[in-house]
């Protein structure tokens, strides 16, 4: 038997498979297709501190294997999730996780001290690409010393495990991920959307109502495995791994990169038995390379 | 009501051309088809295509419980729809279904369906189930031209087929909307089922408003995953943003906040 | 008849095509397909000061709609390129720009003076990617002060059109296009590869011999359009702009975006020909949208 | 000598299955082919696939200037060839051609051709070459199983064929340089020629470069282009990095630097 389970700052999870913020509800619309306790583990929509109605149609567009959205953060806010979807997800038989957004520090403190009450909710993952509404609009992930200091002021009241996701859109990811350990962050999620934008030629327009959205599928597979890699070794904290998992191989490409868990986010969308097939292609893959423990595959990526 | 959802392949066991830009697509599962309404639709997975990597919606044109088969009544647009409509029986096709929600019944007998282009897909199944009810709906089906008219013998089973083409060539020329049982002083219909381009749905469901008569529509919306997750169809209804997949694709037009930003 | 023609600080194309650096060698091996006169102009293979091994295979791995490549500027230096290369281009019927690249600001000084010099030569682009390695391999195009100091020194020696050719690995692609206006450019390419990763799960191993490499193609498109887009409506420079253009509809995106002129880079491999159909399907869209000049259509993206 | 290159569509007139994981295609041109060379390869564009974003690069197997035709030997690998595999009669196929340098003439008639799984590809159209010159070479095919064993009639045609299987089912067991003509103490061949996997070229040009006998190789490296405009290709030769479609793929190994760095 190959032993599937990791192990994120004394936070265990069955397998390393897990499903990425925005592309997998609450688990719900899952439910119909199979039993997400056979996932390692589930990170939910972003939670806000109030309603957000999110942007306008047209929210998403078709690129090169790959897509644009700009949904927006659309969620009823912490007080919904708290009294209607906690209910319905907290007996889930894996880690729920929930993402946390604002849009000032005070808004990212109060969501995760309300979730921080929650018992059955054991970690949440601070998605820190939001624009700062105080700070100009510049998304608290891209500045360094913004992204210290959100990571420092959820940490105080936030008693569990705190995972921050790092937006790709920088110069540095590893002057980031310093910064959020720094702040106190347990584990480090990479990576979150690559800014884009798409044009239809025919109407001359953009074809997002924001003109410009976030990439994500297979197109930015190579951008994520480049900083998973760089982050593993620059930075001493474990890695949640993403962007472009497809399958079974991706997903050991992120582990050999560094990940100890993976999320599969758009292929969701194209198959929504996937994240269940990669479980079993991971475990294929570690019979047919005699692999006792996932664990052994992390980081181990040979650069001799 | 919620309904089980497949993940399925389904073989290709016809495709029949109807002119340059539509086929018919029939496809039958290995296993009982779950119950499928009228309004409901289908994922399609084009996986030999390299320009297509989400999946493509499509209404479900009608079901055949018996032989476990469905059809899908395609336009030909970029290169997905190209793809499928170059498949053989046989081939294999992954589909999610049955996806979203249903038209309503009618709480009267006088009924109108509306529809126009690849929008006459889901209003033959609607017109099947009516007649179950004994109603004869009225079938206002408009084409480009005399060559994509098609099925009309298909319909004239369910009820009064009328048909427009923009150009005259067959039925009446102009628009759905021109035809003399919408452009009437009062049309005789108490509900009406429309589906097609959006342009042609809003001018429907302003004469259905103005004329305090029950209008449903089905908006096509881009879609990513078509089952509820990626929250990208969403529309403004009066309950806020809805998803089109799972709230929709069928509308009650009085929901909508139509007619207020046009492009 | 449909115009063309467009022009950048005074340099007049007779078409907006032109093949991306390090893509189209020296023309030479186009010549077997087509008569490079039929492009608005071809940017050549990136030159440096000193002849350059390039770095060891493997350099290439295949991603979902793109490729890495790190070939790492492979070239015989500025004395052979004067001697054995400008002689057998030089008289091509269709602009020539050189890709100029190199390790200290000196080096970059000497290759421009040196170009300079070449009559048949009206530009050069300066490819700012490359790390420096004075200031610790910090790349000059990711650090705003240095692009703007290595721009200066080379506008002080080079007397025609300077192009300065941004990375898009960057927080802000804006204030390092306002960077190089800052320094003097009279144009700005967007954009060079993305930073990438490929992985072999079977081997354990990277798939490039240099771990990391630059992901060109579709993928890219996305992410290219959007720094188009961005750096138009910030820095008044005319624009020339690429990544992932397959087709005349990309082509035409780009120039919606803010492009005067586009390259064609990856796309040449797939189809030799690929930069002259595009040429052909960007007249057809003109006359299918009653456009008379394509100068119309750049930056003309409807944002209402 | 500078040969044309062609982008062509060209007919796929034959694929015929030789085992599990190998399979010929034949291809037509529209066009009078051009001189092609044993060695040469094409670049062949799988367009119905979604992962293959490159060109796939194949050496010729024969060429009928008869037909304008020319035969592909492909192992199924990945994606592009499991698609390649599927290609009936009548499909097209964008190809570009010819591409690379070929093997050089021999001036010896004591002519080895050596090849191990799909390698063997361009070695057929190299003795039907050599018996031009009324040269009868020995050929010395590698193959895993008895069952993978094919087309040694055809080779038959223009020399001695020797056939080794990993696992003994036919001819000698072992890799090739198992084969006693390799193993003897002093082989009786002034000329090989060797194209398969890299490990197995590396061994045979070590037994060359040890007994003084001139070996040319055929080298595989990835590639982007195939034409020479990407420098992806390159491999370390005397003259440094030199690119294998266009300087190779074909090389003496006197001019390789290996045995250096293996992995
Ligand atoms: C719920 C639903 C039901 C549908 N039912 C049918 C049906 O029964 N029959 C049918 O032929 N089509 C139907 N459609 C539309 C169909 O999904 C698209 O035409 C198809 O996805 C186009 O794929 P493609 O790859 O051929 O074209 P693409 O290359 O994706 O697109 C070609 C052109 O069509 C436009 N386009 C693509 N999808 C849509 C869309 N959803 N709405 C508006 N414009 C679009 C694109 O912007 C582009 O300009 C339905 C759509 C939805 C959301
Ligand atoms: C000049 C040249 C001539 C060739 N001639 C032939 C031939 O006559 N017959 C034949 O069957 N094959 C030949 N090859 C190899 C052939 O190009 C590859 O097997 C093919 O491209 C694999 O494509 P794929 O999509 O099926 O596999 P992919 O999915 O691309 O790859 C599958 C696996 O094969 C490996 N691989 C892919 N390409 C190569 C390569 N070039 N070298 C080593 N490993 C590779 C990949 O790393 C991967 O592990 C030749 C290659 C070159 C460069
Ligand atoms: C439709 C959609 C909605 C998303 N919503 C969120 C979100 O609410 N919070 C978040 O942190 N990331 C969100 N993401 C980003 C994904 O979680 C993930 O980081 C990204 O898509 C890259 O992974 P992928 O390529 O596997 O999809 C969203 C992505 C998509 C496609
Ligand atoms: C094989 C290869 C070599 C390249 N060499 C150079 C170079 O020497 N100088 C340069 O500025 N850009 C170089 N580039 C980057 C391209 O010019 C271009 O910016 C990039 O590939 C994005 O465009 P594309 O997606 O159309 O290829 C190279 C790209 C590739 C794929
Ligand atoms: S398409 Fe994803 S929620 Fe409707
Ligand atoms: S493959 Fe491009 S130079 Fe050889």
């Amino acid at each position: 038997m190959s032993d599937l389970s990791v192990n994120i700052a004394g936070l265990t999870f069955k397998n390393p498979v897990t499903t990425a913020s925005g592309t997998f509800g609450y688990g719900e619309e899952f439910r119909e297709f199979f039993d997400p306790g056979e996932l390692g583990g589930i990170f939910v929509k972003a939670v806000t501190g109030k309603n957000r109605d999110g942007n306008a149609y047209p929210r998403m567009a078709e690129t090169p294997s790959g897509m644009l959205n700009s949904v927006g953060l659309q969620n009823k806010g912490i007080d919904h999730f708290c009294r209607e979807i906690y209910p319905k997800i907290k007996d889930f038989d894996t880690r729920v996780i929930v993402n946390v957004s604002g849009s000032t520090i005070e808004e990212y403190v109060e969501v995760a001290e309300r979730i921080n009450e929650l018992e059955n909710i054991p970690s949440i993952e601070l998605n820190i690409s939001c624009p700062n509404v105080k700070l100009g609009g510049m998304a608290f992930g891209t500045v360094p010393a913004m992204a210290t200091e959100v990571t420092a002021a959820v940490r105080k009241v936030y008693k569990k495990v705190l995972m921050v996701k790092l937006s790709p859109n920088v110069t540095s990811i590893t002057e980031l991920a310093k910064a959020v350990a720094d702040g106190g962050a347990d584990a480090i999620t990479l990576i979150n959307t690559l800014l884009g934008m798409a044009i239809d030629a025919e109407r001359r327009r953009p074809v997002l109502s924001t003109i410009t959205g976030g990439l994500s599928g297979p197109a930015i597979k190579p951008v994520a495995l480049r900083m998973v890699w760089q982050v593993h070794k620059a930075v001493n904290l474990p890695i949640v791994g993403l962007g472009g998992i497809m399958n079974a191989t991706d997903a050991i490409e992120f582990i050999l990169a560094g990940a100890s868990v993976i999320q599969v986010g758009t292929a969701n969308f194209i198959d929504p038995m996937v994240s269940v097939n990669i479980v079993r292609g991971i475990e294929d893959y570690m019979k047919r390379h005699n692999v006792g423990a996932i664990t052994e595959l992390v980081g181990a990526l040979r650069t001799d | 009501m919620e309904i089980k959802k497949f993940v399925q392949d389904l073989r290709v066991v016809q495709n029949i051309r109807l002119n340059k830009r539509h086929f018919i697509l029939e496809l039958q599962s290995p296993e009982k088809f779950p119950l499928i309404l009228p309004g409901q639709f289908v994922q399609v997975l084009v996986s030999n295509s390299p320009s297509t990597f989400l999946r493509r919606p499509f209404s479900i044109h009608s079901v055949d419980y018996a032989n476990n088969s469905l059809r899908l009544l395609v336009q030909i647009k970029g290169e997905g729809t190209l793809h499928l409509s170059k498949l053989h029986d046989g081939d294999s096709l992954n589909v999610i279904y049955p996806l979203g929600n249903s038209f309503s019944l009618p709480a009267t007998r006088d009924v109108l369906l509306v529809g126009g282009g690849a929008g006459v897909a889901p209003l033959l199944f609607m017109a099947k189930l009516l007649n179950q009810d004994h109603i004869h709906p009225t079938i206002l089906l408009g084409f480009r031209t005399k060559e994509e008219v098609s099925e009309i013998e298909e319909y004239s089973k369910y009820g009064t087929v009328l048909v427009t083409t923009d150009d005259g060539s067959a039925g009446e020329k102009g628009l759905v909307t021109d035809h003399p049982v919408l452009k009437g002083e009062r049309p005789a219909f108490r509900k009406i089922y429309c589906c097609g381009p959006e342009p042609m749905m809003k001018a429907v469901a302003k004469i259905a408003t103005m004329h305090q008569i029950e209008c449903e529509v089905s908006l096509e919306n881009t879609m990513a995953c078509g089952f509820g997750v990626c929250l990208c169809c969403i529309t403004p209804t009066d309950k806020g943003n809805e998803r089109v997949c799972v709230e929709g694709p069928v509308f009650n037009v009085n929901r909508l906040n139509w007619g207020q930003e046009e492009k």
